[in-house]
């Protein structure tokens, strides 16, 4: 692989909030980019290479939403491309092309405007296999998926509920420090626990609340970087695999992750990712999956994620910090952005940049992802501080 | 080298007969207008087009914008234009949105408006004129649906005629 | 800095197609197969050999299924493996190989497969009402739109600019729809179409009639790429993929000037810096630009800098873009002859330079022993394309 | 907000509705599906497909073993039986609109003759008689009134001892 190395020069991100009437998405992402390139110093009109946002067609309303993603960014008559899949994943293409040699600083966006969607259900039910899957649920809300995974991971974990109620305690507890989250609670367990059954055995409370906002990332071969920013956060490594799209084919593990995160690993030269590791974000759509996530990506054994959560070995006294954003509990799931989310937390804080909720000594740092019900797909990025 | 290329072609008939599964998406929206457009909506209630100034590249935008495209800025404030335009490109169509074939042909168009820089204008319905005199370049002015029917929408204007003044 | 030196050449070693059909039985997970199992097999690999999988479709309206990328995931081989999906419209049937491209290009992936899927026959009552979605919902989508009025819109811009006549766009239609009866896989393959069938099919929206326009269709699309440490190890004579370009314009389609598309010609320059090629006209051989309408291969030629704005008409009445002219232009049958299911184009964009330069296109062979193509795709509001340029080198 | 001027009234702000709809969408359940469903409808038999190499049999069948890619055809279908053992199950008690189901609603994933699993409802017994590893088994609509759907299948009740 080429020796260029990749970096994190800008972010720019909005406010992540339940509603947004005041703006359209076009508005939204302006923002967003605005803040990014203020931030990294460059004019999007004659820097960029290339331009590249992360969004799905029913999420927004559109058939072919590509069309309306240049304008905002910068990206007129400039090379521009949609990827269906979340921030993370933009990150890798982002990645490539500045591995190629030919690209030297990429823009990368994800978004939701999702409180625009007004048949949400029914859209994530159209994910589903039409011939299969779909037809058996009806009326039935299209989340029963995560109460499936969610038991086939206790069994296969011996993972209790208890734990998992812990992760909605903590993750929204953390979003008290996020000035940019809005979803921030002080529950007890019992609380979560008292929710009530939404799907056996996920409860109400343990489901992450929709969220619009914006998030651009700047990235720019290492040279570049350095002279712009001097000491600037690389993107080490990242991987990205998916699993059978059958809903009833896949492991109770989250292999997606592991594997996403065995190549992200390697690629950054991470062995032992317990101990080199200082801060994680991970996807908590629903929050059994911070546990399984944190297991998939080697930082907790299978079934020691949900005790260790419990003693708060995940929380701001604890041994490694998780979710510090407050995660998609916290902040709200901003769907194809919600990647690029938990990657931004990392940068912030390996800028030490964070404010409040600042962890110190933080030098490396992993973001993961998931693209959510019905599907097995996920991302892990690996950022560090190399001062 | 393509040899024997695989697929099993199926007439309309034939789609019926195989096993399939039919349903009917439900995706509903309520887009935010944002702020450009929430006042270029009101100005059509109003009667009136809107477009948005942006003092480096010197353009006025419209449809309006709340940044420029080209400089990457906010834009400065907002224009009113007289509503003239000239036409741009046209068609006459004899298929409706779903493909279906209909008698008395659509006339629809971009129009460029007067007041804006060249190629800036909207699509819309032209009227009151026939296919032996659509041209480009021809002159045009708005017909607005009465103050009274007016809600906020680009179909407000009826369509655009030809100016027999001009 | 020397910047060419960092990433690895890039060889396409495989391509595979389907049927292109108004409907198929077969699922889009299953058309994904078998086309890449054809890529495969003609790259003598299996799916354990491939290390990433790059799917393209257009939009998700057609098949009628939310993030259908995921979706076909298994179909496209997808499974364990990295797998992403790019989407730019129309543009995408030459964009995801781009995307290929910078998977190996950049180091990371030696052997990748790239699937196109389009199954448009899903949507009912007619493709076109997916098309309805592709507008803007306060400014167009309440006047009730139609696809095809973009497509005439900017047609009558062209010919009015450049003073093209509608008989020698109708041209097009005629030759590409006979160079498809050289494709099993097309469509609409005629040998006896003529002129005055074009010129006499039913009025669509004027000025564009029913035979100017490709038909929706049904399949998919693929082709294996592979890095320089692999490919000779697998194909004598690579195809190599010696340039990329992709660009878009404002999505205010009707700010813009429709008569020449400015971000086609940005695309090109981008590929043909990268090839290297100053004059595109003298060392490009053949030529597989986008066709979904008759008028859109000519605006294409001239964007591509393959002739003169308004030119390109006249180079197609005089016959030089036939099969055996002197720039032969769409010889697979294009999106007229062959059929248009959207992404699915992969097949006759660069699967057919890939089989044409490597001397594998039988019947449709153009003669000369081409070794320069240049493929291009186009999407969105008239506002998007992608550009490939592939060279064999002996 | 980066903007020069902002709207400043709650009632200022517009939105504008629509959707992303066609009429209807028709699935072919495509090669593999129309074996499945045939032998679903007309012999009430519930069959994969088995990858010899992987040794993976997919239920529902497919064209392809999604490991390897080998052509899986009518000689690679296997019927799986009618009983099986639930891996996991929910209690799906919302529906849509984020109501409370008038019946909560059984969804398992089924272990059948070995082979991945097999998404379906089960009925004929009360949430808190379900367990994993239960052993179920498929209750068909009629003959009659079966259209090849997957539908075809009521649900999986308890297998009776």
């Amino acid at each position: 692989m080429s020796k260029r190395d990749v970096a994190v020069i800008g972010v720019g991100y909005t406010s992540f909030n339940s509603l947004t009437p005041e703006v359209n998405w076009k508005e939204l992402m302006f923002e967003a980019a605005q803040k990014a390139y203020q931030d990294a110093g460059i004019d999007p009109r004659k820097d960029v290479d290339s331009f590249i946002t992360c969004a799905e067609d029913f999420w927004e309303g559109f058939s072919i939403f590509d069309e309306f993603t240049p304008d905002q960014l910068g990206a007129v008559l400039r090379p521009m491309h949609t990827v269906t899949g979340d921030g993370l994943l933009g990150l890798a293409n982002a990645y490539m092309q500045i591995k190629t040699g030919l690209f030297d600083i990429v823009v990368v966006e994800a978004h939701s405007k999702i409180s625009e969607l007004l048949t949400y259900e029914d859209v994530v039910q159209l994910a589903f296999d039409p011939i299969y899957e779909a037809p058996l649920s009806g009326d039935v809300h299209p989340y029963y998926v995560a109460g499936l995974e969610m038991r086939a991971y206790l069994e296969a974990t011996g993972t209790t509920e208890e734990q998992c109620a812990a992760v909605v305690v903590q993750h929204k507890r953390a979003a008290f420090f996020n000035p940019v989250a809005e979803f921030e609670a002080q529950l007890e367990i019992d609380d979560v626990m008292g929710s009530g059954y939404a799907f056996d055995p996920l409860k109400r409370l343990e489901i992450a609340p929709r969220a619009d906002g914006s998030i651009v990332f700047v990235l720019a071969g290492g040279e570049i970087a350095r002279r712009l920013r001097g000491c600037p956060v690389y993107l080490e490594g990242i991987g990205w695999s998916s699993e059978s799209p059958w809903i009833a084919a896949r492991s109770p593990y989250a292999e997606y992750a592991q594997r996403a995160a065995q190549r992200a690993y390697e690629m950054a030269g991470i062995q032992n990712p317990r101990r080199e590791i200082d801060l994680a974000e991970v996807d908590d759509q629903f929050a059994f999956k911070a546990l399984q996530h944190l297991e998939a990506l080697g930082l907790a054994r299978p079934g020691e994620a949900g005790p260790r959560m419990r003693e708060g070995a995940f929380g701001p006294e604890g041994e490694m910090a998780v979710n510090r954003s407050g995660g998609s509990l916290g902040c709200g799931h901003l769907l194809e952005a919600s990647g690029l989310a938990r990657a931004l937390e990392i940068v912030l804080q390996l800028r030490g940049e964070a404010g409040t909720r600042q962890i110190k000594d933080a030098r490396v740092g992993v973001a993961q992802s998931w693209r959510g019900v019905p599907h097995g797909t996920g991302a892990v990025a690996v950022f560090s501080r190399r001062d | 080298m393509i040899e024997k290329p695989r697929g099993r072609p199926l007439t309309a008939e034939q789609m019926k007969q195989v096993p399939h599964v039919i349903a009917r998406p439900k995706a509903q929206y309520a887009w935010a207008a944002g702020v450009a457009m929430s006042h270029f909506l009101e100005g059509l209630k109003q009667g009136k087009i809107l477009g948005r100034g942006c003092k480096r590249c010197r353009r006025v935008l419209v449809p309006p914008r709340m940044f420029c495209e080209r400089c990457f800025r906010s834009t400065d404030g907002w224009v009113e234009l007289p509503g003239t335009g000239v036409i741009e490109t046209f068609s006459i169509s004899y298929i409706d949105t779903d493909a279906n074939r209909i008698q008395d042909p659509i006339f629809v168009g971009v129009l460029a408006f007067d007041g804006a820089p060249p190629h800036c204008g909207i699509m819309h319905y032209f009227g009151e004129v026939t296919a032996d005199e659509i041209h480009i370049g021809m002159p045009v002015e708005p017909v607005w649906k009465p103050e009274g029917e007016r809600v906020g929408a680009i179909t407000d204007i009826k369509y655009f005629r030809p100016r027999r003044d001009a | 800095m020397d910047l060419s030196k960092r990433r690895k050449d890039v060889a396409i070693v495989g391509a595979g197609m389907t049927l292109f059909s108004r409907r198929l039985l077969e699922t889009g997970k299953e058309m994904s197969f078998e086309a890449a199992k054809m890529a495969l097999d003609q790259a003598g690999l299996s799916l354990h050999d491939i290390d990433a999988v790059i799917v393209g479709s257009a939009p998700d309206a057609f098949d009628g299924v939310h993030k259908k990328g995921e979706w076909l995931l298994d179909g496209a081989g997808g499974v364990h493996k990295p797998y992403m999906r790019v989407f730019t419209g129309g543009g995408t049937a030459v964009f995801a190989p781009i995307a290929g491209w910078w998977h190996v290009a950049s180091g990371l992936f030696e052997r990748v497969l790239v699937i196109c899927e389009e199954k448009m026959s899903s949507c009912q009552p007619h493709a076109q009402s997916a098309f309805a979605h592709i507008w803007d919902p306060i400014l167009d989508r309440p006047l009730k739109p139609n696809l095809v009025w973009i497509f005439s819109m900017e047609m009558q811009r062209y010919m009015h600019k450049y003073n093209v006549r509608y008989e020698d766009i109708a041209l097009v239609a005629v030759k590409n729809k006979r160079n498809a009866v050289g494709h099993p896989c097309a469509q609409l393959a005629d040998p006896d179409i003529t002129l005055e069938d074009v010129l006499n099919s039913e009025p669509m929206a004027l000025p564009v009639r029913r035979l100017d326009i490709s038909p929706p269709s049904d399949g998919a699309s693929a082709v294996v790429l592979v890095s320089e440490d692999v490919a000779y190890d697998l194909v004598d004579e690579p195809v190599w993929i010696a340039g990329v370009g992709w660009c878009i314009d404002s999505t205010m389609w009707t700010n813009r000037d429709l008569a020449f598309p400015k971000f086609v010609a940005k695309a090109a320059k981008m590929a043909y810096e990268m090839a290297g090629i100053k004059n595109p006209k003298e060392e490009i051989d053949l030529a597989e630009p986008y066709d979904p309408f008759d008028y859109k291969e000519l605006q294409h030629l001239e964007a591509l800098g393959l002739a003169e704005p308004g030119e390109a008409a006249i180079l197609t009445r005089e016959g030089k873009t036939q099969r055996d002219g002197e720039l032969p232009v769409c010889p697979s049958g294009g999106l007229l002859g062959v059929g248009n299911p959207i992404a699915a184009t992969l097949g006759i964009k660069v699967g057919e330079l890939f089989w044409q330069l490597s001397g594998q296109a039988g019947p449709r062979q153009v003669p000369g022993d081409p070794a320069v193509g240049v493929a291009q795709a186009w999407g969105d509001l008239m506002q998007f394309s992608s550009v490939i340029v592939l060279r064999r080198h002996s | 907000m980066t903007f020069t001027e902002k709207l400043q009234k709650t009632t200022e702000p517009k939105h504008w509705l629509g959707d992303m709809e066609v009429d209807h969408f028709c699935y072919t359940a495509g090669l593999a599906g129309e074996r499945f469903f045939m032998a679903l409808r007309d012999q009430g038999m519930i069959l994969g497909a088995r990858c010899a190499s992987c040794q993976i049999t997919y239920v529902p069948p497919r064209v392809y073993c999604e490991r390897c890619f080998a052509e899986l055809g009518e000689d690679s279908l296997v019927d799986v039986g009618l009983r099986g053992r639930v891996k996991s199950f929910t209690v799906a008690r919302l529906s849509k609109a984020g109501h409370p189901l008038k019946e909560p609603q059984i969804f398992a994933i089924i272990e059948l003759g070995k082979g991945t699993g097999f998404l379906h409802k089960l009925g004929g017994l009360s949430p808190e008689d379900v367990r994993v590893g239960l052993e179920v088994e498929a209750v068909f609509l009629p003959k009659g009134q079966r259209q090849g759907r997957i539908t075809d299948i009521e649900h999986f009740r308890p297998v009776a001892r």
